[in-house]
């Protein structure tokens, strides 16, 4: 039955349109890597196929998933196709306040706060 | 109730000598006593009251001064400056005005100055305020005045001239001071339009009185070692000087006399010292840091007699009343030698407390103040 | 030897000559009272710094502390040997003394009479021991530890493969896919000739089908059939997940 | 030398190494030409070694003759006199500078000890410490070291002075500083020992206090530390430059947004027009970071950038954001589980491997292994994946405590007196995570055998299944009750289902036999008659029990955070004897008062009846028949004060009660009554928990609090007498009321707690106590 709480299950990558966008064919493999970060998936076998797959699976429903697959020809991008899931940030903030509670773990804050007052105080001179 | 003290861990610092009999050679009476706000306190500033034509004047970290006849020890006024906080209790009843540098006094002009970096110049007739001034620091040497300017050192190593018109700044002479230094810092002297003064780095240093530029400096000690105490080089005596050439010593370093002029030492010796010195006719008096009490010739630096039965009494820089050398220790005992040949000639008890400022010779009367702010005058016969 | 063993005033481990004090190291030894022998080698290293009975009571004393479960002391001490007498006639037992403690280093005395399945648990050690081995066989191929130390080896590398194949199954199982296939892509990177990898190809096929990455499922399908023709995966359901109600019965999935 | 042949090397001088050692760190071998540089290798090779104070080469025809001077070997260090540094931290200091028992004995490493050693004393402000070495030779080339340490006194600061707060007094500025100068309580806090890192500690202290408040170009011009010539005393001065309060005039959000640019405006904690305090813009800085962190920026860094408008004394605050790549978690490595299975901790993160990195599911999934109660110590840090700046491992490093206790053993508490139990539960057996206990217990009123076993995770939702069953005998008198004995037997399934983060519904199925028996002489007559009425001695049910909690506590063990409110109904089904439904409502909430002050307050409301009421078996002339025999059986009332109920009166004795002879034995005599308990509970409480003294900061064992409780129980249809019949509803003159201090902790053998209470509001005939404790049991 629906009531049971089932986690949400997210898996691989997340871009924004922008940075989709900005990929062009005949890109070498490390600048494709610079611009859209480490694909989630690398077949062993497959050296010139990179996969930015993700999927997502709320609760119960069943998984979605996209894949944005790019196939390189001797280390120039060739060709792009596939589509992906935009980064939706309303989406993603809704998700995050779920497991957040309003006192955030205060071993972890001390510490950072104590390192960022000394970053912090470098920054305002 | 020092064996409660005992009790907890041992102690690495030697106590005391033990006080030694002996037969007075001379008589000493105390002409008067007088007990003056709360001294010096905690704040470790060796106060020592300042004399001007027949009076003396003397400040107390409770913001109070207070003028008295030097013969009679009769107050002539008395005034308490800043404003008390701090009502509970148990907290530290502070005063907005802690007197911790001078007084000095002048003409018609007593200046003073505060552990907030205050200076304030008072009418030496009534003590009413002439003019105030704010330093960087706290000052806990005690201000000179000459030819209208008054010079003025900080702790943080500034050295400041001032009007002594309406305390406006004339000059500024900056030192570096090392993390860790001694307590207290020498108090300059001013002697024919130069200031001398003793820093915490090791080095005596010659200023002019009109523009504060730098004459030059001679190190007294070097400053080196491997952990911060070693490396401990202070010269916080006071800078006697009796004409032609100063007498200034260093701790862990030498005690020299220096030419006034060039800022050559004349001759200098290994002796490590906190306090000032003290000089009267051919002999030059100096106290190391262990409690010995030296006397050397003037001229030559040679050692004439050396006397060390008061050793580890924390004894204060030394005085010359007539033919006797006078020093105060950490017990309120007041010391008389005999500057020939450093034998003890008299011991008066000031008070329980320890005696941190040089005592001060005017005429045939000697001043020992404490840090709680006692007075004592003692005449000692020839 | 006196009643107590403590080193109490005139106890003889302080005056016996030092051969008195290796043989009765060695009697203790071999009757297993280790606690007492690790005593007497301690007392004769500190007495008789050097000689030969120094070096071989070293040895004894690491292996003593071996035996009465101090895994930490016993480490030491070997390495404490290997470093003073690196060309010491029995340096290879030293090395693979040295692969032993950690081998068998496990919780507590539970543990240890349950049969704790080790692959669920902290690799830290194993993985320790895998190196200590990997030492002994390659500076002293020839010495007659190397053998059973090479068997090890491989049996540890077989351990740290399943640990990563269970978490592999785990996150299959909770359809984490691209998760499950990366670690068994891990697998494959690092432990490919252990049994296990033919898991791993067979986690890969099954993630890459989930995830819709058809071409890539059937690479590595290819690749499963060519190594491991018969991996239960190409016939029928696997991983056979038992069903919940197993698990109704209590106590009967201990690790 | 000039060079020949190698034919033979022959080494002279060797005792305690061997030479085989020597060979090996020998560059040299035999048939090398040695040249005058492979032969000052050589010696530079076999001097790094250490363990040789002199290496001389020369030559014998063609053999390389080595002549070495062996270093002594250290048997023993012995330090005498140190107080403020343990040994074992100066043994490891030492065997860091080389110099350990066992290692060769070098002269020169003696001085650098003695530095050390003074340094590291200096640093505590003991500067009168004096640090002699010395060694004894023995024999066979052997060396004892001793260092003798007189530590003297610390260093008191005698005078600490800010010079140029005009704006707030010394009193305000210094309140909060570490170092102080010595007053009446130093001797315990020994704030008066002048130490570096307090300095500095202070000194930032002193600065935040001013830019928190406005002050954004104050800076510390210059301090001076100076000791007195018998180094006893420190005299600490600080010169400040406070400038001028500087007010916000606008606030720009520049940079990669990432999130809606008034999402993050609603983030800042610093206002426009407000006036400038550092603290809020840290504030907002950590707000967005964690923001940003929360969607899988883990490296997001926010520069508050002020431009500072001197003349108009204003600021301008320019938040660039710079959120980095969006980072992904590679591998969940978990380390230290020697004992836990790795699949218990993986099922509770809530971070997936290969999924972006959420710093809020990692937050979550550590509170989430710290209620689990298996681990002492849960840590979680992210390290970069070498070779990539968009991937992490999450590495989770637990300390395991063993989560069972075996508790064999006698306890006591004032209402069982000795217990005498065995039992063995474990909370995580074997490391699946499952919880298991049997257990036996023998005290003077309870005899109660149990075994139950729960499993977490039937179904990777984290649905759990459990089962218990017990066989209780209680004597109810010796409980401070009204005295009867029962008998009960008792057989549960539950199941746990989570609905969502932090809300579980649990649903229980169960049977149960209660026999209860009654003495003539002591069982009160009002029972006797309800059991006459009813007609039977052993009651039948087998019910069910639905609960609702929602739990977003913190920790297992004495949580410090979060809240816990659940409801539960329970409902004996038709066909039991008597068809009753109870039901309960409790309210937990812990909230943060200061960094260590932590306020907790709870309350908890019962209430029971029958929903089919019983008819009386007897006939209505019969002289104890009795026409109403409604609500709950009186060995199912709640029962209020105790040890873990309204502290401060004797367990279970407020509410009804009853009395065996009112003339012989007046209700006004407490020890005369016998409480029976009733069907509505009000029980309530707020506590305030200090950090306990002598005790690692926000550790879980223990718990020290303040507290004052309220509470009382009503409506009993066995109420005979008057003085009972005041509890026949709620009323809120009849809640009692206690204050005092309580005190758990969580000992080896099983919870301890301690009270020492004083009622505050309590009516003639009340049985109070002023101390209660329990220890060793865990019912």
């Amino acid at each position: 039955c629906g009531l049971i709480y089932k986690v949400d299950a997210q898996q691989g990558n997340l871009f924004d349109k922008a940075t989709v966008e900005s990929l062009k064919p005949g890109m070498s493999k490390r600048q494709v890597l610079l611009v859209m970060g480490s694909p989630s998936v690398i077949s062993p076998f497959d050296q010139n196929r990179w996969d930015y797959v993700s999927t997502i699976r709320r609760g119960r429903h069943k998984m979605a998933s996209k894949d944005l697959t790019l196939y390189f020809e001797n280390d120039q991008l060739a060709k792009i196709d596939g589509d992906y899931f935009p980064e939706d940030p309303d989406v993603l903030i809704k998700d995050a306040r779920k497991y957040k509670r309003e006192y955030p773990d205060e071993k972890r804050s001390d510490e950072d706060k104590k390192k960022k007052r000394r970053g912090g105080d470098q920054g305002q001179g | 109730c020092t064996w409660l003290k005992s009790l907890g861990k041992k102690d690495n610092v030697q106590p005391p000598t033990e006080l030694v009999e002996f037969a007075p050679t001379t008589q000493v009476d105390r002409v008067w006593s007088e007990g003056v706000g709360s001294g010096a306190g905690a704040s470790g500033a060796r106060l020592a009251p300042g004399v001007a034509d027949g009076r003396l004047y003397a400040a107390g970290v409770d913001g109070s001064i207070e003028a008295i006849d030097a013969t009679t020890g009769r107050t002539l006024w008395h005034t308490r400056l800043g404003e008390r906080h701090g009502w509970r209790f148990w907290s530290r009843r502070d005063n907005s005005l802690r007197w911790s540098g001078g007084p000095t006094a002048e003409g018609d002009l007593v200046v003073v100055g505060g552990l907030d970096g205050q200076v304030y110049a008072l009418s030496a007739a009534d003590g009413s305020e002439r003019w105030k001034a704010q330093m960087s620091s706290e000052i806990v040497a005690a201000p000179a005045i000459a030819n209208g300017i008054v010079v003025v050192r900080s702790n943080d190593g500034r050295l400041v001239g001032l009007d002594a018109a309406d305390g406006s700044r004339k000059w500024i002479f900056d030192q570096s001071v090392p993390a860790l230094s001694l307590r207290s810092n020498s108090a300059p002297l001013i002697a024919n339009g130069v200031v001398y003064d003793g820093y915490d780095n090791g080095r005596v240093v010659a200023v002019r009185l009109d523009d504060g530029n730098e004459l030059w400096s001679q190190t007294l000690s070097g400053g080196e070692g491997r952990t911060e105490v070693e490396r401990l080089a202070d010269v916080d005596g006071n800078i006697v000087s009796d004409g032609q050439a100063l007498y200034a010593a260093g701790y862990r370093g030498q005690l020299a006399a220096i030419a006034l002029d060039s800022g050559r030492p004349v001759w200098q010796r290994d002796l490590s010292s906190y306090t000032g010195t003290a000089v009267s006719g051919n002999t030059l008096v100096a106290i190391d840091a262990d409690g010995n009490v030296w006397a050397f010739d003037r001229e030559t630096g040679v050692n004439l007699w050396k006397q060390d039965q008061l050793k580890y009494r924390w004894l204060t820089a030394p005085a010359i009343q007539g033919k006797y050398v006078v020093v105060g220790d950490i017990e309120g005992y007041v010391h008389w030698l005999s500057l020939d040949e450093g034998k003890f000639a008299a011991r008066e008890r000031l008070s329980r407390k320890p005696i941190e400022g040089a005592p001060l010779v005017v005429g045939d009367l000697v001043y020992v103040e404490d840090v709680k702010g006692h007075i004592g005058a003692y005449r000692a016969r020839q | 030897c006196s009643l107590f063993h403590r080193g109490k005033k005139g106890d003889p481990m302080d005056t016996l000559p030092v051969e008195q004090l290796y043989q009765q190291g060695n009697e203790a030894l071999q009757s297993g009272n280790n606690d007492y022998a690790v005593r007497v080698f301690q007392r004769l290293i500190a007495r008789f710094p050097f000689g030969p009975y120094t070096e071989q009571s070293q040895l004894n004393l690491a292996y003593a502390q071996y035996k009465s479960d101090k895994p930490d002391d016993a480490y030491s001490t070997v390495n404490r040997f290997i470093k003073t007498y690196p060309t010491h006639r029995h340096i290879d037992y030293a090395y693979y003394l040295r692969g032993l403690i950690n081998f068998n280093r496990s919780g507590g005395f539970m543990e240890r009479y349950v049969g704790l399945d080790m692959t669920q648990r902290d690799q830290a050690n194993l993985r320790q021991s895998f190196d200590d081995f990997g030492a002994l066989v390659t500076r002293y191929p020839q010495s007659r530890y190397a053998a059973d130390g090479r068997q090890r080896m491989i049996h540890l590398r077989n351990m740290m493969a399943q640990a990563d194949l269970n978490v592999a199954l785990f996150y299959l199982k909770r359809g984490a896919y691209v998760a499950s296939s990366n670690r068994a892509k891990s697998i494959l990177e690092t432990y490919p000739q252990t049994p296990q990898a033919g898991d791993a190809l067979a986690i890969m096929v099954k993630s890459y089908h989930e995830l819709g990455q058809d071409k890539l499922a059937d690479d590595a399908k290819r690749v499963l059939e060519l190594n491991y023709p018969d991996h239960p995966s190409l016939k029928g359901r696997w991983p056979s997940y038992r069903s919940n109600w197993w698990k109704l019965i209590p106590l009967q999935n201990r690790g | 030398a000039d060079t020949f042949t190698i034919s033979d090397i022959r080494i002279d001088g060797l005792s305690r190494i061997a030479p085989g050692t020597v060979f090996t760190y020998l560059p040299v071998e035999k048939g090398d030409a040695l040249t005058p540089e492979r032969a000052n290798q050589a010696i530079r090779a076999l001097y790094k070694t250490g363990f040789f104070n002199d290496v001389q080469l020369s030559r014998q025809g063609d053999i390389l003759v080595v002549t070495v001077k062996e270093r002594p070997q250290i048997t023993k260090i012995v330090i005498r006199g140190n107080k403020d540094i343990q040994e074992a931290d100066l043994l490891k200091g030492l065997k860091g500078i080389g110099l350990a028992e066992g290692e060769a004995f070098d002269p020169l490493k003696l001085a650098e000890v003695q530095d050390e050693l003074t340094r590291q004393y200096y640093n505590r402000g003991k500067y009168n410490v004096s640090v002699k070495t010395s060694k004894v030779n023995l024999d066979r080339n052997r060396v004892e070291v001793a260092i003798n340490v007189a530590e003297g006194k610390a260093a008191k600061i005698k005078h600490l002075n800010v010079v140029g707060n005009t704006v707030f007094t010394d009193k305000q500025i210094e309140d909060d500083f570490e170092s102080n100068t010595s007053n009446w309580t130093s001797w315990y806090t020994k704030d008066d020992q002048y130490s570096r890192e307090k300095l500095s500690g202070d000194l930032e202290k002193l600065q935040s206090y001013y830019m928190d408040r406005g002050y954004a170009d104050f800076s510390v011009e210059s301090t001076q530390v100076s000791i007195s010539p018998d180094k006893r005393k420190m005299y600490v001065t600080a010169n400040i430059k406070e400038g001028e309060v500087y007010t916000v005039n606008d606030i720009k959000l520049t940079g990669a947004l990432i999130l809606k640019e008034e999402d993050l405006r609603r983030m800042l904690q610093i206002k426009t027009g407000e006036v400038f305090s550092r603290a809020k813009v840290e504030r907002s800085v950590d707000a967005i970071t964690s923001a940003l962190s929360n969607i899988g920026y883990a490296f997001a860094d926010v520069q508050p950038i002020p431009n500072i408008d001197k003349d108009k004394r204003e600021v301008g605050l320019n938040f660039f954001v710079n959120p980095g790549k969006r980072v992904y978690v590679r591998q969940v490595v978990f380390k230290g589980n020697q004992h836990t299975e790795d699949e218990v901790l993986r099922r509770e993160m809530r971070q997936l491997e290969g999924s972006w990195y959420s710093q809020a599911a990692i937050d979550r999934s550590k509170i989430r292994l710290q209620r689990l109660g298996f681990f002492s110590k849960v840590e979680i840090d992210t390290p970069k994946v070498p070779g990539t700046d968009d991937q992490v491992d999450v590495t989770v490093t637990v300390e395991e405590q063993n989560s069972g206790q075996f508790t064999f053993g006698l306890g006591y508490s004032q209402v069982q007196g000795l217990i005498a139990s065995v039992g063995v539960t474990q909370n995580n057996f074997f490391g699946t995570g499952d919880r298991v206990s049997v257990n036996a217990q023998k005290s003077s009123f309870i005899e109660r055998y149990q075994l139950s076993y729960f499993e977490p995770y039937l179904t990777d939702e984290g649905i759990g299944i459990g089962y218990d069953i017990q066989h209780t005998k209680l004597d109810a008198s010796e409980n401070n009750l009204a005295s009867y004995l029962t008998s009960t037997d008792a057989f549960d399934i539950y199941l746990g289902i989570p609905i969502s983060e932090s809300d579980t519904i649990n649903a229980q199925m169960g049977l149960s036999k209660t026999g209860v028996d009654t003495l003539t002489f002591y069982t009160p007559q009002a029972i006797i008659d309800y059991i006459d009425n009813l007609g039977h001695r052993t009651f039948h049910t087998w019910n069910m029990q639905w609960s609702w909690a929602h739990d977003t506590r913190n920790r297992f063990w004495n949580p410090t955070r979060g809240s816990l409110q659940s409801v539960s109904l329970e409902l004996t089904l038709p066909g039991s004897t008597v068809q009753y439904y109870k039901f309960n409502y409790r309210f937990a909430q812990y909230l943060r008062m200061t960094d260590s002050l932590t306020f907790f307050g709870h309350f908890g409301v019962g209430y029971g009846d029958t929903y089919k009421d019983p008819q009386s078996v007897l006939s209505p002339d019969h002289p104890r028949y009795r026409a109403d025999i409604s609500g709950l059986p009186f060995f199912e009332n709640f029962y209020a004060g105790g040890v873990t109920d309204v502290r401060g009166f004797r367990d279970n004795t407020l509410g009804p009660f009853a009395v065996l002879s009112p003339t012989t034995c007046p209700p006004t005599d407490k020890n005369c009554r016998l409480p029976l308990g009733g069907a509505l509970k009000f029980v309530a409480s707020a506590e305030i928990i200090f950090p306990t003294p002598f005790v690692k900061e926000n550790s879980d064992a223990t718990r020290l609090s303040a507290f004052v409780d309220v509470g009382n129980v009503f409506q009993n249809k066995l109420c005979a007498l008057p003085e009972c019949r005041v509890y026949k509803s709620w009323s809120a003159d009849q809640l009692r009321a206690s204050a005092g201090l309580s005190f758990t902790w969580r000992a080896p053998v099983g919870p301890i707690v301690i009270n020492i209470a004083r009622p505050i509001r309590k009516k003639p005939g009340d049985d109070t106590e002023t101390i209660q404790f329990t220890f060793g049991n865990t019912f």
